[in-house]
């Protein structure tokens, strides 16, 4: 039904797209997998229209077509749910669903909204989800929301006769174990309605969910492969040109913790409705990931041990020194606490500051002499570091905003390391990162526990959780439900699946 | 600008013969080709001294007023209007110091300018730029009372202002006799800190000693401003409702915001005295809205300002040579009653007397007179 | 809770002094509030795009000016087609906003920019047409908006009240009103949903031109006259009423009927600070400490993370 | 190539407007004549490059042009009794009450749009009681004394212009060189990064607004020496064209971009405008009117919208 047919597209001197030819069938759902920078997200903008192909044709049901904005490609019948999600938090559940076609509820230049909450309520209920289309949606979950996404283009159905095709764009990424399987389930069912184009990084849903698989790298299809008989192995290596060895996350870097020495002791803290009585403790080199849904309460342990949400009870002890009590990020860093955020645009990297004021953003007192800066010892440092971590970018002083997603994490990383944290934490720090990008990060996590620094870490998936971790621990609604020393036993994602509910 | 507006302006013109608007009018028309023909005024007829009006700006009749003077001048010596550069400061004191530099860089020191420093201390900075450069300068109203022109030198030619005081105080009897000699009364002031708002203050207050029975219920300023006197006023008749027996404002454009805040009231036979004698209060006066204007000839005051520095700047006199009466002087000042209006209006507005400029010091009201 | 600020402002000045819980005082301050409110109802919906708009004074001015010239044009009085003059006035205010929204939308110039810009290009437009003089307008029919009173409040009150509904309205059941909450709350997300971010903010600069030109012709109505300094105090002033009635300036929050409290609690500190007999040179020290106050109590701090 | 020009926009439209304006007539390319108008626009420069730092971190002080006019009047009363002394008075003033702008808008989270406005209105208010709403001039004999040497000149050169220069630099040293000017720049670049990164946010946004208070103190100072006297409402007509100044000088109010250099083409370029109403003869009831349009004109050029993915 959607086809195209030897499209190119090019920027300026880049070449983003040679010679795509791309097929999706009736009621087929297909992935499309490829490194970052691969020309996935181009190739989706010009099936959602947001580009327009420089050449090459584009069938629907074997009509050509080309498609001049977002607009045009869903009159007909494409639809995307994107990664960051599309949802205006202070509009109402049906205002979004139908935002941008309120004129289909429209008298007289007034908006009818009882018509539009019926209408949503129809809608919802595609997605089998049961919430007053009237609340505002930053009163959602993550999960809701998404199916809210889902809901939203579904209303496609109603709008054109051409049959649906949905774009999910990296639509796991930021949901949890038992909702993907619900997002699954759901998209299965849908398959009658709607055709689907499954973008992931994470390979092992792309192969369990789609019936056959694009496999894309520096703008071309380099292969495609029967889902039922792929194997992530080969997919990876074609996507990245060389085989993904088995010791995918550097187990044979992995150091032992240091027992003796706790650095960071959590004991019996809570968090007014976000965290319960937390006990944890992070020694010397210990790497420990935290599970769980989202708001499990993950990211409050982190804020709270970086200063950033203040306990009502409890007390937590950083490197066995009773005296010591940070209350602000201000006092965490400058004793040596390092935090990675999620939100790395918004909270990790400065955009249109450069590396180097990147880099030395958390340790500008050590390069303050009355007031002034030493630049000079600066570029030093971050020339230092761009080597060390292999970081590509034009020189110290490009706009950190410009790079790939994983060198401005490697810059924030290189940011702590520099600033000799002891401690670390990281949120999500392979979130939307390629498969080289990852396996760098994981190196440095490496290098860092191998170095005497205890991380804490925030992981994407399951897999990573256990390929890193020496301690595991579960989280469920603020509260620790069970801990896994990997040294000791062999954790399976069933095992943190089943402790997390 | 859209033809039936012109034409309206036009009719304007006809009906009202109102100079103001006439040579408003005249301008805005004549500026549709104004801006970007870049005529650089012909020297010689003005023997090579170009010249200037350094003003507030062109909200107000009273300024209007001011230029249409100084352009009768210029004309008086066979140029157009359009010869006298305007300077407008917009307030803004930094901004009517730097104009006049730039004027003067313009023709290098060769510029005969009159002037409103906006703000006293301003005054002094100016003087003492013309004079660097070689210009001459006459300045009104605005000017702090250490400053003198016989202190400057010649380039300062003279400064002409008016005695708010003592018209002030003859409107504020004007309205008290109204009132039968008793009763609360309230002013409404300018920006406070300008010398005529305080003059004409003190003048209601010199007033108020003869007449005991009179009191002086509230002071509040309105910042020169119709909108604000407006809400001022309907504000003091929350305070003191029927006590107030009459009003007296700084300036006529205040005065009209009062005339409306108390129509709202329905009350129309508020005495209230204004300052200014805009074309407009002097029509109020004549429908007996507004009991008295005081006049101050602001067209013959712009015209002889500019008429002194150029002929200063061309030799026609020596200002040294003068007595102080010549170098600091009040422009004269005219009560406009309803008895009057319609004389006054009849010799002032609806026709432009025409005025001998080589007669300096015709209408001068003696020597300016410090406290 | 902006409402609350309202009413102990009421009781204080009340308690400092009774006449100003009268209804003739009510009366009062609705005048003076009427043309104000017009202005703060109109900036409230840029500032709920998250955009600013700074060209009001310019608006106001030509707008009042452009009614006078038409309203004597065509005969200066209502009945001889001066009506005429209020759809000319309101036409000009929509499409000086409509062209202030293309400058800012069309060439992606910050509003704050443009707007400023514009600002000046209205009140220079005005000093153009006036050429600095008063136009003056006495036909008691239109004056009537001041001098008829209904259950003793003036007809320019009840013209500002309906319009104030209309603007209610278009905030809750137009799809503008609704598309001016997506772009403040997310524009590349509401872009993305095929919102027509462009066309919106350019239709939301000419409501609000629309809403300038109302003030315009309610100032002619309060004084008779227009002028180009008619619009004057108005730009920072109405931007505060929305705010302190709990419009919040990164947009998406509050609406029309904040910018009503707002407005009326400014009016009524204004009102008050005389009536209480306030010295002048102490009024406008007075009037930010209390704005600060009231914005302080009207934000809902959990809701922000930080402000600029 | 292209990237050079796009950062230097506001160079490029400096050098335009001199261009066009000298064409149609060539004394205003008269170098001394040029001087005397930068000469002229120092104390709004200083202002500007006060509110400079405010909008860099993406806030507005419009209190700058109320802190003059207090500023004056208190240099005016007390010039005789302090000397020399007034300069760093008037300068800790304007910072302390800059700086509660600051913790206004931080602590309460009001925004600096009106925090600054308000206690703007606290200046004035101040500036009319120390007047006693009078103009007020200073000891003439003190001010030649101790700072004549500010309004004479050196050859062709206004000597105010060298104290224009020295506060240019001083500023510009504390944008690029000091570890406050990073930490603001951080903090307009990315707040939630700073926090994260273990910045005292709250404190350095606080500075911001204390330098452009002090700014616009030190503006004040200078001001009323220029004039010699002081009144409150002597530097009216200040703000506006400040604001102008750094916008078109390419500040956006996005923060993190621009600086103390673009402010000082901006301030360039908003003298030139203004000189240009009278080396072109625009007629009086034009001027505003064309200084608009010249000034969107102007701002369309200047703008580097490369960076702007949204414009609000």
């Amino acid at each position: 039904m959607l086809e195209f047919k030897n499209v190119n597209k090019i920027f300026g001197p880049v070449k983003a797209l040679s010679d795509i030819n791309f097929k999706v069938k009736k009621g087929e759902i297909v992935g499309l997998v490829g490194e970052n920078g691969a020309g996935k997200s181009t190739l989706m903008k010009i099936i959602f229209g947001a580009y327009q192909a420089d050449s090459g044709t584009i069938l629907i049901d074997g009509g050509q077509t080309q498609f001049t904005s977002p607009r045009d490609a869903m009159q007909n019948g494409i639809g995307m749910v994107f990664q960051e999600q599309s949802l205006i938090g202070n509009l109402s559940v049906m205002e979004n669903i139908f935002l941008g076609r309120e004129s289909e509820f429209k008298r007289f230049g007034i908006i009818n909204f009882k018509e539009m909450e019926a209408a949503a309520k129809y809608q919802l209920a595609k997605v089998g989800l049961e919430i007053d289309p009237r609340t505002q949606t930053f009163d959602l979950s993550f999960a809701q929301r998404q199916l809210v996404e889902l809901a939203k283009v579904l209303t496609l159905e109603e709008r054109t006769q051409n049959d649906l095709v949905i774009l999910l764009d990296e639509p796991t990424s930021v949901l949890a174990e038992d909702e993907v399987k619900l997002l699954f389930k759901l998209v299965n069912q849908l398959r009658d309605r709607a055709a689907f184009i499954f973008v992931s990084h994470r390979l092992d849903e792309v192969i369990s969910l789609s019936d056959r698989i694009y496999v894309l790298k520096d703008g071309e299809v380099v292969d495609e492969v029967d889902a039922s008989i792929a194997k992530p192995e080969n997919i990876q290596s074609a996507m990245v040109g060389r085989e993904i060895d088995s010791g995918y996350y550097k187990q044979d870097e992995r150091k032992d913790f240091d027992a003796s020495s706790v650095i960071l002791n959590v004991e019996n803290v809570s968090v007014r409705s976000k965290l319960e009585s937390i006990n944890l403790k992070l020694r010397k080199s210990e790497v420990i990931c935290l599970v769980g849904t989202e708001g499990s309460g993950r990211e409050a342990i982190l804020r709270s041990v970086f200063g950033m949400e203040t306990p009502y009870e409890g007390y937590i002890s950083y490197f066995e020194d009773r005296s010591l009590s940070i209350r602000s990020p201000f006092d965490a860093v400058s004793n040596g606490v390092g935090y990675m955020p999620r939100e790395r645009k918004i909270e990790g990297i400065f955009s249109s500051m450069d590396v180097t004021e990147n880099m030395t953003s958390s340790q500008l007192d050590n390069y303050n002499r009355f007031g002034f800066l030493q630049q000079n010892a600066e570029r030093k440092l971050a020339r230092e570091w761009v080597d060390r971590l292999s970081i590509k970018t034009p020189s110290i002083a490009a706009d950190c905003g410009r790079l790939s997603g994983g060198n401005q994490q490697k810059v924030v990383l290189a940011k702590w390391r520099s600033s000799g944290a002891k401690l670390m934490m990281l949120d999500h720090p392979t979130r939307g990162l390629d498969i080289g990008a990852k396996q760098d990060v994981y190196g440095m996590i490496r290098e860092m526990s191998a170095a005497g620094i205890g991380l804490i870490v925030v992981p994407d998936t399951f897999e990573e959780a256990i390929g890193l971790a020496h301690t595991i621990i579960v989280m469920k609604d603020g509260k620790i439900m069970n801990a896994f020393d990997t040294a000791t036993q062999q954790v399976t994602p069933f095992d943190l699946v089943s402790a997390m509910t | 600008m859209s033809t039936f507006i012109k034409d309206f302006i036009e009719r304007e013109k006809m009906s009202r013969r109102n100079f103001l608007f006439a040579s408003a009018a005249g301008l805005t028309s004549a500026a549709v080709v104004g801006p970007w023909s870049a005529t650089t005024a012909h020297a010689g007829s003005h023997g090579g001294w170009s010249m200037a009006w350094s003003y507030r700006d062109r909200a107000s009749a009273y300024w209007n007023a001011i230029v249409s003077g100084g352009e009768a001048y210029v004309e008086s010596l066979g140029m157009s209007a359009s010869d006298m550069t305007n300077l407008i400061n917009e307030g803004s004191s930094e901004k009517s110091l730097a104009d006049i530099k730039a004027f003067l860089a313009k023709n290098g020191g060769k510029g005969a300018i009159a002037c409103d420093a906006n703000d006293s201390p301003n005054a002094r900075p100016v003087v003492e730029a013309v004079r660097d450069a070689g210009g001459y300068i006459s300045t009104i109203w605005n000017k702090t009372d250490d400053l003198h022109p016989w202190d400057i030198g010649d380039n300062y030619v003279a400064h002409l202002s008016w005695s708010g005081e003592k018209p002030s105080e003859d409107a504020a009897r004007l309205l008290f006799d109204k009132m039968g000699g008793k009763g609360g009364v309230v002013h409404i002031g300018g920006i406070p800190a300008n010398i005529p708002a305080i003059e004409r203050l003190n003048g209601l207050k010199n007033a108020l000693n003869d007449y005991p029975d009179v009191e002086l219920l509230d002071v509040q300023s309105a910042d020169w401003d119709t909108t604000k006197a407006a809400e001022v006023m309907s504000s003091l008749m929350t305070r003191y409702g029927d006590n107030i027996k009459g009003v007296h404002c700084a300036n006529d454009n205040m005065a009209y915001g009062v005339i409306e805040a108390l129509k709202a009231e329905g009350i129309t036979d508020m005495p209230i005295t204004a300052f200014d004698g805009n074309p407009e209060a002097v029509d109020l006066v004549m429908k007996g809205d507004l009991l008295a204007t005081v006049f101050t000839n602001p067209h013959w005051g712009g015209g002889i300002a500019l008429a002194l520095a150029h002929q200063a700047a061309i030799g026609a006199f020596k200002p040294s040579e003068e007595p102080n009466a010549h170098r600091e002087f009040y422009g004269p000042s005219i009560l406009v009653t309803p008895d009057d209006a319609a004389a006054f209006k009849a010799t002032y507005l609806e026709s432009t007397p025409t005025y001998d400029w080589s007669d300096r010091w015709g209408l001068s009201a003696g020597q300016i007179q410090y406290k | 809770m902006p409402i609350i600020v309202l009413l102990v402002l009421v009781v204080f000045f009340t308690s400092i002094n009774s006449n100003f819980f009268s209804l003739r005082n009510f009366a009062r301050i609705a005048i003076a509030a009427s043309p104000f409110l017009m202005v703060a109802v109109g900036v409230t919906f840029i500032i709920l795009m998250g955009s600013i708009d700074l060209s009001m004074e310019g608006a106001v001015s030509l707008t009042a000016v452009t009614f006078c010239f038409c309203f004597l044009f065509f005969g200066g009085t209502l009945a001889s087609g001066g009506w005429i003059a209020i759809v000319a006035a309101l036409l000009a205010g929509a499409l000086y906003g409509a062209l202030n929204g293309f400058i800012h939308a069309q060439l992606m110039i910050p509003s704050f920019m443009s707007s400023l810009a514009m600002g000046f290009v209205g009140i220079g437009a005005t000093v153009l047409l006036t050429g600095g003089g008063i136009v003056r307008i006495d036909d008691d029919v239109f004056r009537s908006l001041l001098t008829y009173r209904l259950q003793g409040f003036p007809l320019m009150v009840y013209v500002a009240g309906f319009f104030l509904v209309v603007g209610i309205l278009i905030q809750k059941f137009t799809i503008l009103g609704r598309n001016l909450y997506a772009i403040g709350g997310a524009e590349d997300l509401a872009a993305a949903s095929g919102v027509p971010v462009k066309r919106t903010r350019i239709l939301a600069f000419s409501l609000a031109g629309f809403y300038y030109a109302l003030a315009g012709i309610l100032q002619v109505a309060k004084l008779g006259q227009a002028e180009s300094v008619t619009g004057a105090n108005l730009m920072f002033l109405s931007i505060t009423a929305a705010v302190v009635g709990g419009v919040a300036l990164w947009g998406a929050i509050g609406g029309v009927f904040n910018a009503l409290i707002g407005v009326l609690i400014v009016a009524v500190i204004n009102n008050g600070m005389v009536v209480i007999g306030l010295p002048d040179y102490l009024q406008d020290g007075v009037l930010g400490l209390l704005v600060i106050v009231a914005v302080i109590l009207s934000t809902n701090r959990s809701s922000i993370r930080f402000v600029k | 190539m292209r990237e050079l020009l796009r950062s230097n926009y506001h160079w490029v439209t400096l050098f335009v407007l001199i261009l066009l304006v000298g064409i149609v007539d060539p004394n205003f390319w008269n170098l001394s004549s040029l001087l005397i108008l930068l000469g002229d626009i120092v104390p709004l420069f200083i202002m500007a490059l006060g509110l400079t730092f405010a909008i860099y971190i993406g806030g507005i002080d419009l209190s700058a042009q109320s802190m003059a006019n207090m500023i004056t009047v208190i240099a005016s009363l007390y010039l005789a009794s302090l000397g020399l002394f007034i300069v760093p008075f008037c300068i800790i003033v304007g910072a302390v009450l800059g700086a509660v702008s600051g913790l206004v808008t931080t602590r309460f989270l009001v925004p600096s749009f009106i925090s600054t406005l308000a206690i703007g209105g606290v200046c004035y208010s101040l500036a009319q009681w120390l007047s006693g709403n009078r103009a007020l001039y200073m000891n003439a004999e003190k001010r030649d004394a101790l700072f004549g040497w500010m309004l004479s000149s050196s050859g062709i050169v206004p000597n105010i212009l060298f104290v224009g220069a020295f506060v240019f630099f001083v500023a510009l040293i504390i944008e690029r060189r000091t570890v406050l000017g990073r930490k603001l720049k951080a903090v307009g670049a990315a707040e939630l990064a700073a926090a994260a990164s273990g910045m005292k946010v709250t404190r350095v946004k606080v500075l911001a607004f204390a330098l452009s208070g002090a700014l616009a103190a030190l503006a004040g100072v200078i001001f009323s020496i220029k004039l010699s006297g002081g009144a409150p409402s002597i530097a009216n007509g200040f703000l506006l064209p400040a604001i102008v100044a750094v916008l078109v000088g390419g500040t956006p109010l996005t923060g993190g971009v621009g600086g103390v250099v673009n402010t000082l083409v901006g301030t360039a370029i908003v003298a030139v405008i203004r000189a240009s109403m009278l080396y072109l003869e625009v007629a009086a009831t034009h001027q505003q009117m064309v200084f608009g349009v010249i000034l969107i004109v102007a701002i369309v050029f200047t703008i580097d919208r490369s960076k702007l993915t949204i414009v609000k």
